[in-house]
């Protein structure tokens, strides 16, 4: 499990146009272990898919090392590159459907260069397009289908060719969420059943969380931070990635909307705003509870996000503690003790939570 | 009627062998410079800068040799190549002997026309292609004539056109035809009759190209 | 019209519209001394569409030309009753020919063998009057100067008839069996009509119409400048010219245009 | 304010496509208020996009009118329907720039019909490009931009000319979260300061919650559902709804994650996993700490989405209530008593709450 | 030199003079044709089934218009329209008159291609431009021709190219030009070297046509 079917090494992608140079992508190392699904976050313009068309060779970068499944692509003939790239399965951000074929034809396509026959394939691109819900519009063409029907579309030919690696550029960003979440949960089942090792490149964090194990968050062509998804969305280093996990989980826009708030802003003498972060196994034992019972502070939730991320809890509050102004010191050394981290909001500099 | 078409009515078999004569030219020097026209275009594409089988020598080459091919008057390419028709069909005179010229006169612009079209083609698609393992021969019959294949029909259309207008002068070898009967009959014998009939029949036969292949594009167009 | 009035204002020259051969030599004149001698200013224009040549000459955007024969000049007259030309004057006779690379004479031209014509009216009547003059066959009594093979009464030989453009005529000898070639055309093919053909025209009543001429339009008939033309052909020093550079295969006709009719 | 600005009736759009024929927006009335923010969701596929282009024509209609700004849209001379479009921005889901123009130049392109003079125009264009943080690629061409940035060329380009009303077909699904919030912010001051009204497609619910006060709900050509934010989020009616708040909120996937993971399965006797809805002003009272003073039941959150939504708090938590058996009934009657909805999770049919 | 080209050596001031009459022909004949192929192209894609100004009528009739003048045979299209020359120009016969037949022959092949290309056209653009209150006039202006323009410019290329080979023909009423030196003295009397000097010459041209055009398509595609 420990093996990397993706291995680039120092990457650096140039564009050049006439006067103008973009590096899009800067010296970027890459591994991705067999059966993972590792995500890639940034801002819009961050190199994302620059860096990802990599993997395929779509785009040569300019300097660094290319090993997809112990090969090195890059010494590659064209046509052992061929070979190579019928494992690597890609939805675009762009569908890149072709108007010419029906929506089964667009997913028979890959299928073409296989051995199989006509009706297998058929039955073949029936049965990815029954995956994605588009299996009554089979004969349309791609003109004919909304966004999101033209996205799914998109996915059913990336998965025609049983590939070992899906490179996933914002696939799920033209659906509603009960689509996003039925594609999601059909691709961490086929990463499950087939091991197929996944890369997905997406501007939802709820995404990310809910289906990967690893990810790397990209600024201005570098990743500058990677790492387990429990220990980036609880421990996250940078200023970019804790920002993403603020917007994902919503703190940064509530933080603002509390100390935002009027009613909020006048507390009483014995009460105290606070925003609580937490992870593991901190919340077998009921905080709120606990404080109630133990230092007689109530805790008013005026915001929360709590959740399992990989048997783990991760939890973000923000909270009206209302009791004795020594029971309420008390209560926050306990929950410092429990290794909660404490934040009192009241003093809070708003620029800081701010997204 | 006889009044009308004095000469005409006398004129019916010529009319109906001069017909037979221009489609047959037509007909048969489009399809082989539509093969010819349709491979150089196809190999400018893929050939040039960016395409998926860059190689700047082969572009260089097919470029010069369609700007060279279309810069000879057709009356001078009926005399250059004369050889070469006489080789391949054994007359350089005839209707037969008019389908050299008349194929090598047109392809270099059809493929000129190709390449134009082609050149449309949505690159994303292309990469989705190579994405998925695609061969250069691949993409270019399964996308490049798939996706082109509209655009490559209003080229024909155009390039059948074109060519009926060719035929017109491939009289000079004696390839018959009805621009020949327009023209050497109906025109220089002041015939005009003649002329009008001529020239309506190519008109129905403009007609009915350009009727079909908008037809055929429209419906290929999804 | 600007180039008329023009013509007119600067009297002195004339534009003569020719082709071919005849456009050599009129170039030719208009360079020469005697053309200085007279008075005379000549611009030749090269118009390659006999049709186009004699309209133009009709409607005086060209003041003379020199390119047809008397027979095709009717023609157009008969058929052009509001453009009308008049013939200036007789200039030449060049004898049309018929050539061949596989057989020395006419008699050896076998059955169903291909004949290349021209296929311009000016020449197809004037070729087939001579393949019926070399007893290949026979036309129909109201053959006309604008007549075509359809005018062939009989052709025992079952000859098949080509109709191309006559200046290819040396281009295609080698695929028919026998071509018609018109002098000035023969002479730019390097061949020589006395010698190198296997049976030429004659000098003679049915040739006559043949003899080519120089035309303007029929208001310009009696413009004496333009007659000056006839007279310029016919100088000793400018026959000379064309004896040399046609090896005597434009034999000179001086002959008042009633002798045609 | 009660002005509807716009004012869709009985709207029917079907496409003609040889035999078929699709009915993609199926009698629908649509009243937006001045300055108002309204949202669209549904499903891929659902008419969303068919339905606003029927707001500025670009989509005629089968059947229906279509007032705008007081106007009979239907009943316009070209002209006029014209000067009637200067005033609705659109926002289109595939961008639809100018390849031929710069950045700037395709900002500009709605100025061009104003009296603004060049400098003027680019002047605006320009603190628009500032708006989306793109001024620095202001002469570059669209196909030097990530998708992202051709998203936020394409807000610019449909602010240029300071509508009255703004359509936005998934203006910000190319958008990583952190500059989706700074659009959405900057739409909402826009909403704010000049009064400007906007219907937004989006998939993001969040982006839903944010910003807007109303919400319709499409499905199959109809919208099945609509009313105030806070409304739809807190007592939504049909299955769809509650769906896509489900997913929205996580709740979906949480109680799945929750009722599928064993350790949660294999409680005791004297515990209760249960699930909380609750809206208003139900979280002045601190409900945790109550139920532990009061009942002397520790709850412990394994999932929580408590926020601030129009100054109400609305929440969904998932709990593990430990406690002696008569004190959680005790204590579930209390929560019951105060207008939260519990479920009790033990028992939950598992489809139910699954997306 | 001389034993190479020895006619050529004596026809400098006529090269130099048939070069001028065909720049002279393709340059003011292309400009005026230009403008009528573009107008009509555009009248085409603007009036087409769909298009901004959706109008059967006027599409059928253009349409029409254009295949009709795409049959007439050149030869005879300088015949019929000799009229219409003599009053436009004063004269049927010359460089200057060679120009409304060269117009008229190459106009609606151009319109094609122009239609061709537009069509084209991302029509999300175009319903950009109308969403924001563009009138068919500055979406015809701000965007076919901005949006196309590098498509135009290739359609553009072909029809010069096209229209280089067109003026051969017009030596019929003395027109002159490379064309008919290449022909009526080179070919007609032999001279190769005429021929092969006069090929050259348009062959340069059409070279820079070509690569002319390549280089500001290419630069304006952005
Ligand atoms: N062909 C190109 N020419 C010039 N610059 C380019 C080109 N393609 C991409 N870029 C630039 O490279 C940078 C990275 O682009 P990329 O598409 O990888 O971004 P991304 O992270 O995928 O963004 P998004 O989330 O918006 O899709 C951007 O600044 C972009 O403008
Ligand atoms: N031009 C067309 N011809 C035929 N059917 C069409 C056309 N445009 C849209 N449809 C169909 O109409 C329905 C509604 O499409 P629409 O684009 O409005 O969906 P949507 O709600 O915007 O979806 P998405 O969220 O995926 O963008 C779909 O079923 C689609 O396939
Ligand atoms: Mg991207
Ligand atoms: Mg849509």
């Amino acid at each position: 499990m420990t093996e990397n079917i993706i291995d680039l090494k120092k990457i650096t992608v140039e564009f050049k146009d006439g006067e103008n140079q973009v590096q899009a992508v800067k010296n970027v190392d890459l591994q991705v272990e067999k059966g993972d699904i590792y995500g890639i976050v940034g801002y819009s313009g961050a190199g994302k898919s620059t860096l990802v068309r990599v993997i395929n060779l779509l785009q040569k970068p300019t300097a660094g090392e290319v090993h997809i499944n112990k090969q090195d692509l890059l010494q590659l003939k064209p046509v052992e590159l061929r070979q190579a790239r019928t494992k690597i399965g890609m939805i675009f951000q762009h569908f890149n459907l072709m108007k010419s074929r029906t929506i089964l034809g667009n997913v028979e396509y890959p299928l073409l260069k296989t051995k199989l026959s006509k009706s297998e394939r058929t039955k073949r691109a029936t049965e990815l397009l029954k995956l994605v819900g588009l299996e009554q519009r089979k004969n349309d063409y791609p003109r004919q289908l909304s966004g999101g029907q033209k996205q799914r579309v998109a996915i059913a030919r990336a998965l025609a060719n049983n590939p070992d690696i899906l490179i996933s550029d914002e696939a799920t960003s033209a659906l509603d969420p009960k689509t996003t979440l039925s594609i999601l949960n059909l691709l961490k089942q086929l990463n499950e059943t087939l091991g197929l090792t996944i890369v997905l490149i997406t501007h939802e964090m709820q995404a990310v969380k809910e289906i990967c194990n690893h990810v790397a968050v990209m600024q201005k062509g570098e990743i500058v931070e990677r790492g387990d998804i429990e220990e980036i969305f609880s421990t996250p280093k940078k200023k970019l990635t804790q920002e993403f996990i603020n917007i994902a989980t919503n703190v940064g826009p509530a933080v603002e909307k509390v100390t935002e708030n009027p009613s909020f802003q006048q507390l009483t003498q014995k009460q105290q705003l606070v925003q609580l972060n937490f992870i593991g196994q901190s919340t077998e034992q009921p905080i709120i509870s606990t404080l109630a019972k133990q230092f007689d502070v109530d805790g008013n939730i005026l915001f929360a996000n709590v959740e399992q991320l990989h048997e783990e809890t991760l939890g973000f509050m923000i909270l009206v503690l209302t009791g004795e102004n020594q029971n309420i010191t008390k209560a926050i050394q306990f929950l410092k003790d429990n290794q909660v981290r404490v934040k009192l909001l009241n003093k809070v500099d708003k620029k800081e939570v701010q997204a | 009627m006889a009044s009308w078409f004095p000469n005409v009515i006398h004129m019916q078999s010529e009319f109906a062998q001069a017909t037979w004569e221009t489609v047959y030219m037509t007909l048969v020097s489009a399809i082989i410079a539509g093969v010819l026209g349709l491979a150089t275009g196809i190999f400018l594409i893929a050939s040039q800068p960016g395409g998926i089988l860059e190689d700047s020598f082969i572009y260089g080459l097919l470029d010069k040799i369609v700007n060279l091919l279309r810069s000879i008057p057709f009356i001078i390419l009926l005399a250059v190549i004369a050889p070469f028709t006489r080789y391949l069909v054994g007359t350089t005179i005839g209707t037969t002997a008019a389908l050299v010229p008349l194929i090598i006169g047109i392809f270099p612009f059809y493929a000129r026309q190709i390449q134009n079209a082609l050149t449309e083609i949505d690159p994303g698609v292309i990469e989705a292609a190579q994405a998925s393992g695609s061969s250069p021969t691949e993409i270019i019959f399964r996308v490049y004539l798939r996706e082109g294949l509209p655009d490559i029909i209003r080229a024909s259309i155009l390039t059948i056109i074109s060519l009926i207008g060719l035929t017109t002068m491939a009289g000079a070898i004696g390839s018959g035809g009805l621009g020949d009967i327009a023209i050497s009959i109906g025109y220089a014998r002041f015939e005009n009759d003649v002329t009008i009939v001529a020239m309506l029949i190519i008109l129905i036969m403009v007609f009915i190209v350009q009727f079909a292949g908008d037809w055929l594009a429209k419906r290929l167009e999804h | 019209h600007q180039l008329s009035h023009s013509a007119k204002a600067k009297t002195t020259t004339i534009t003569v519209g020719s082709m071919g051969s005849d456009y050599d030599i009129w170039k030719h004149i208009a360079k020469s001394n005697d053309a200085k001698e007279a008075g005379l200013k000549i611009k030749v224009q090269q118009v390659t569409d006999g049709v186009q040549l004699n309209n133009g000459t009709a409607q005086g955007n060209i003041d003379v030309n020199a390119f047809q024969s008397y027979s095709y000049y009717e023609a157009y007259n008969k058929q052009h009753p509001k453009q009308q030309l008049s013939a200036l004057g007789t200039t030449y006779l060049e004898p049309m020919g018929i050539y061949s690379k596989k057989y020395k004479k006419v008699s050896q031209i076998p059955d169903g063998a291909t004949i290349a014509i021209a296929n311009n009216p000016a020449n197809t009547a004037r070729d087939l009057l001579l393949l019926q003059s070399a007893g290949l066959i026979k036309l129909k009594a109201n053959f006309s100067a604008l007549g075509n093979v359809s005018d062939i009464k009989s052709n025992p030989k079952n000859l098949k008839f080509k109709e191309i453009d006559d200046t290819t005529g040396p281009r295609v000898l080698k695929d028919v069996d026998a071509v018609l070639i018109s002098n000035t055309v023969a002479l730019e093919g390097h061949l020589h009509v006395l010698t190198d053909s296997i049976f030429h025209e004659k000098i003679d009543q049915s040739t006559r119409s043949n003899i080519n001429i120089l035309a303007t339009a029929k208001k310009n008939a009696h413009n004496a400048k333009y007659k000056k033309l006839v007279k310029l052909y016919h100088k000793k020093d400018i026959q000379r010219y064309i004896k040399d550079k046609y090896y005597g295969t434009k034999i000179e006709v001086q002959k008042p245009i009633a002798y045609l009719k």
